[in-house]
């Protein structure tokens, strides 16, 4: 689509922005993280499956700038198939460098991404209760 | 694939005219402005037209009038810090219209901070203008001056200005016009404007870059504040930038010769434009004055709900269209437009900003295409935004046509940001 | 006719390769720097490798170190004043040279007016050189700034910047360096000069006008002196004049490149025309220090008795040779150059001023043809004048090689003006 | 010699300082006046030769600049046959006017012409009392 040598982002950036993986709902999501940064105004809202401590699918929806779109799409991409413990240790310096890096003041967008892909793993914690989340365990195991 | 540039208030190329005038300038009739000999005086020939061609484009009383400076900024500055510093002894307030350009807001706020000044900001109404009489309500017997733009830079707001010289001329204050928005794209005549102070920069009507104008009449004495050598009758030190002060003059001899052409050529396709995004486009607002008298013929200034400022952009660019964006996340700053603050305008508008300025060269085509794309790119946006999800949803709610279902946008944001917006 | 420019400290013909750099980015790339989109990308491109290539000349430790400026003069206020208000807190005490250039020397003066601050003037000795001591002594623990000239553009001394930076970095103090004079002429490191501020001026070697340079690096906080926008990264509001920068950057890794060439060329035309100068003419003296390691390799400064300066500058001018006359009637404020005043010139000699600089463009036939007329020149202007009829007469006598009979020459000007000479 | 457009003075002023008219000293002057400008450094000097009253002729010698050099030489070229009295009322803005105008900052070059030119006559009727004014007019008549 683009004949243009001057991006204001690299290309991954540009190709995670024009083509965004991952990008929608899941309908019966087992958890879903809704965040938001005061000083710019972004919204990013990560929806995940998880089956058997994994995450096995990944969408999201993003009220933002290039770089959040991109950093979501690529955060998204990045933990399909991590267990929850990866995740918990899941990093914004992963997205940027998965990114091929981030200008400087766009950093906190791969942080935004961070923080609903965590809050996302917290709701799917809360509404999962120990005896709740060893129930569907024991149904598909 | 189609290039359509719609950011004209950023900058214009540069008149072929215009660069063939500076041209020999550069290597050719090199000296400097000061020297003696030839090569000095040929040059001193060549401001001396180019500074005639400068005042007769404003109808200044004498060319005398025209200091050159580097741009609209420093003219600005100037304006601001020179009068406040030659006329300091007569008092230090200073009465301005909140939404002005950040060189007059900022040279005021150093003012200020260093130099004891105190100021009024005068507030404008939602479409951001000014009411006369609050500018009069504001002024004390330590005003000493009155800074209102002609245009405003972001939202193409036409300022009563002759409405208020009125009342700075009664009431013997001087008057700063900050005409960076509007020169080129409206008449202007700083007699009949009836202020003593009025600044522009040609790079924003096809002339050069690097260069600006402050009209300067007796009444209202400044002092330099580039300290050095005695260029520009002391007002203004440094070595003169002698082929961008050229261009400036060629600049504005054509756009006074041309000045009625471009208005209504550029105002029929901002009339097209508006017409074409109001009727495709849902949940949109013009920021700023319908087109017609209140507003410039060239800008259009948008709001779209839902949807960031940033990734239309983005996506403008990606399909050969050049536009600005005032929203958050463009300007280093992270910080919403402080004129769109100032109109009041909710949050959740402030953020899917996007300014469009036409030029003499686009044409009916450009703007239909423009339009088209526009439309595609509302939808793909839409498409990934969680806030138009939940719109449809009914859990939060439109600024622009309010439904009565769920949170306002900016509720929203700040419950799952966990902090207002500011 | 021959013509022969000797006046390169005024302003040099921009290069063809630097016109060529900029040409696209009048028309074609003209868009602003801060715009996001690929009109804004393009140029953004263009400006941060001008950035590189200016770093790159003066062996700064980052281009974030390069400030654009609109000229030496501004870079010099912005060094000054930008510095001083960072740092008001720290002290209010500045030092400098007493043959600073004005716009070093007016900054500091509104400094003193304005804010506060006091400053101490270290004097030079009779060829215009500072003694690194005196920089030493007049250090307080107050003194924030010590300011020095690399080059003096008067009369082309060259600065003990090394000796002086070993003080201010032993007392902790920061040293800016005017370099306006020098960059260009000879090679410049600033780090192994040990300053943390220093500016110079592109159209002074063969780079356009309308753009300067301030080199700041971490150690030396400032603040924007024009308020406004956030350009060069909040130091230097306004948009930025993007084809001068441009054409700055190929200036600069020109002259890098050819520098070694430049000053050979220059010093071999310099030491011909002093070795022409001063075998052919009676009761001349070169202001400054003979050709060599304290002086710059481009220019020469004269003062020649019993005639005046402009004369000679105009019927140079009417031989096609362009210099420059530091003589009191040619500037607009009839004052003698402080420049001469502070290496204790006499007024007589200081009236008969002329300033000769050289460039890579000039041949050894240029010097012969310079010589040749100048004697010309001499004769024509003593046989006009009186003060050469009453020193043929005894009546006054020659401060160059005095003959010990009659009045000086400012005695007698003083007793026909009724006053004193200033 | 010039094939300059540019010059610093209009052509006139430009002629008088290239060909200055009358310039040098008359050996047996009757008047002398030599003046200086403390502001510029410029100095005058214009002898007189006077015969029944009359500016018979005059010359000049000028250090200073070029509209100082153009406005001895105007300024002699323009006295020359005129009576002493006419001479008295002679004003700096008739060398200006003649020479088609001068810089406002070169305006006092022609004040000084003038105040040669007074000092010149002040000097001739010091050294001729009345009576030894009259016995050269007897001895010529
Ligand atoms: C209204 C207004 N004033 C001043 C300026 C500053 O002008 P410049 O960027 O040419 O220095 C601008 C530029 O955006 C402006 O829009
Ligand atoms: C030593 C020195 N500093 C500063 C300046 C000012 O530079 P500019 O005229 O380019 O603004 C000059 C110019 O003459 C200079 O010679």
């Amino acid at each position: 689509m683009s004949d243009n040598e001057y991006t204001l982002y690299n290309e991954t950036v540009m190709d995670h922005f024009m083509n965004p993986r991952n990008m929608g709902d899941l309908p019966e999501a087992d958890g879903i993280g809704e965040v938001g940064a005061a000083a710019c105004g972004d919204i990013m809202k990560i929806s995940l499956k998880i089956r058997d401590g994994k995450i096995e699918d990944a969408r999201f929806k993003t009220f933002g700038c290039g770089s959040a779109i991109a950093s979501s799409s690529m955060a998204t991409e990045l933990i399909k198939g991590r267990t929850l413990e990866e995740v918990k240790n899941f990093s914004n310096q992963e997205v940027v460098d998965a990114l091929g890096g981030l200008p400087p003041v766009k950093i906190h967008c791969s942080v935004l991404a961070e923080e609903a892909l965590k809050a996302a793993i917290e709701d799917y914690e809360k509404k999962n209760s120990l005896e709740s989340r060893t129930a569907p365990e024991a149904a598909t195991a | 694939m189609k290039s359509v540039y719609l950011d004209h208030q950023a900058s214009t190329p540069l008149l072929p005219e215009a660069f063939e005038a500076m041209r020999p300038y550069f290597t050719e009739a090199f000296g400097s402005l000061s020297s003696l000999h030839r090569h000095g005086l040929r040059v001193r020939d060549g401001v001396k037209k180019a500074r005639e061609q400068v005042a007769a484009f404003i109808n200044a009383e004498s060319p005398d009038d025209i200091i050159f400076t580097s741009g609209g900024t420093e003219a600005a500055n100037l304006a601001v810090k020179g009068f406040a510093d030659a006329n300091e002894r007569k008092g230090n307030h200073i009465v301005w219209c909140t939404t002005e350009h950040p060189s007059v807001m900022n040279s005021i706020e150093y003012l200020e901070k260093r130099h004891g000044f105190t100021s009024t900001r005068v507030p404008v109404n939602p479409i951001g203008q000014i009411n006369p009489e609050d500018i009069r309500a504001a002024i004390t017997d330590k005003t000493i001056l009155v800074c209102v733009h002609l245009v405003n830079h972001d939202i193409g707001t036409i300022e009563p200005i002759k409405a208020i010289s009125q009342i700075t001329q009664e009431k013997g204050v001087v008057l700063y016009v900050d005409a960076v928005a509007a020169a080129g794209w409206l008449p202007i005549d700083v007699q009949a404007l009836g202020c003593q102070l009025l600044s522009f920069s040609p790079h924003r009507f096809y002339g050069p870059k690097g260069v600006g104008v402050l009209y300067r009449n007796r009444k209202a004495r400044i002092t330099s504040q580039i300290h050095g050598g005695v260029q520009e009758n002391g007002r203004r030190a440094g070595t003169e930038n002698v082929p961008a002060i050229i261009g400036a003059g060629v600049a504005c001899e054509i756009a006074a010769r041309d000045l009625g052409d471009r208005i209504a050529h550029v105002s029929r396709l901002q009339k097209r434009l508006y017409d074409g995004m109001i009727s495709r486009i849902k949940y949109i607002k013009l920021n700023g004055p319908v087109p017609g008298p209140d507003r410039v013929c060239c800008t259009l200034n948008w709001s779209t709900e839902f949807i960031e400022g940033e990734g239309q952009l983005l996506l403008f660019d990606l399909h050969g269209i050049a536009v600005a964006s005032g929203s958050s996340c463009v300007s280093k700053s992270l910080k919403v437009s402080h004129v769109l603050s100032a109109i009041g305008l909710d949050h959740a508008l402030a953020q899917g900003n996007i300014i469009m300025s036409l030029g003499k060269d686009n044409t009916g085509d450009d703007i239909d295409y423009v339009v088209e794309i526009f439309t595609k790119i509302v939808d793909k946006l839409r498409n990934m935004s969680p806030m138009w999800q939940e719109f449809q949803e009914h859990k939060i709610d439109s600024v622009i046509s309010p439904t009565g279902h769920g949170q306002s946008f900016t509720e929203r944001a700040a419950s799952v940001s966990g902090k207002a917006a500011h």
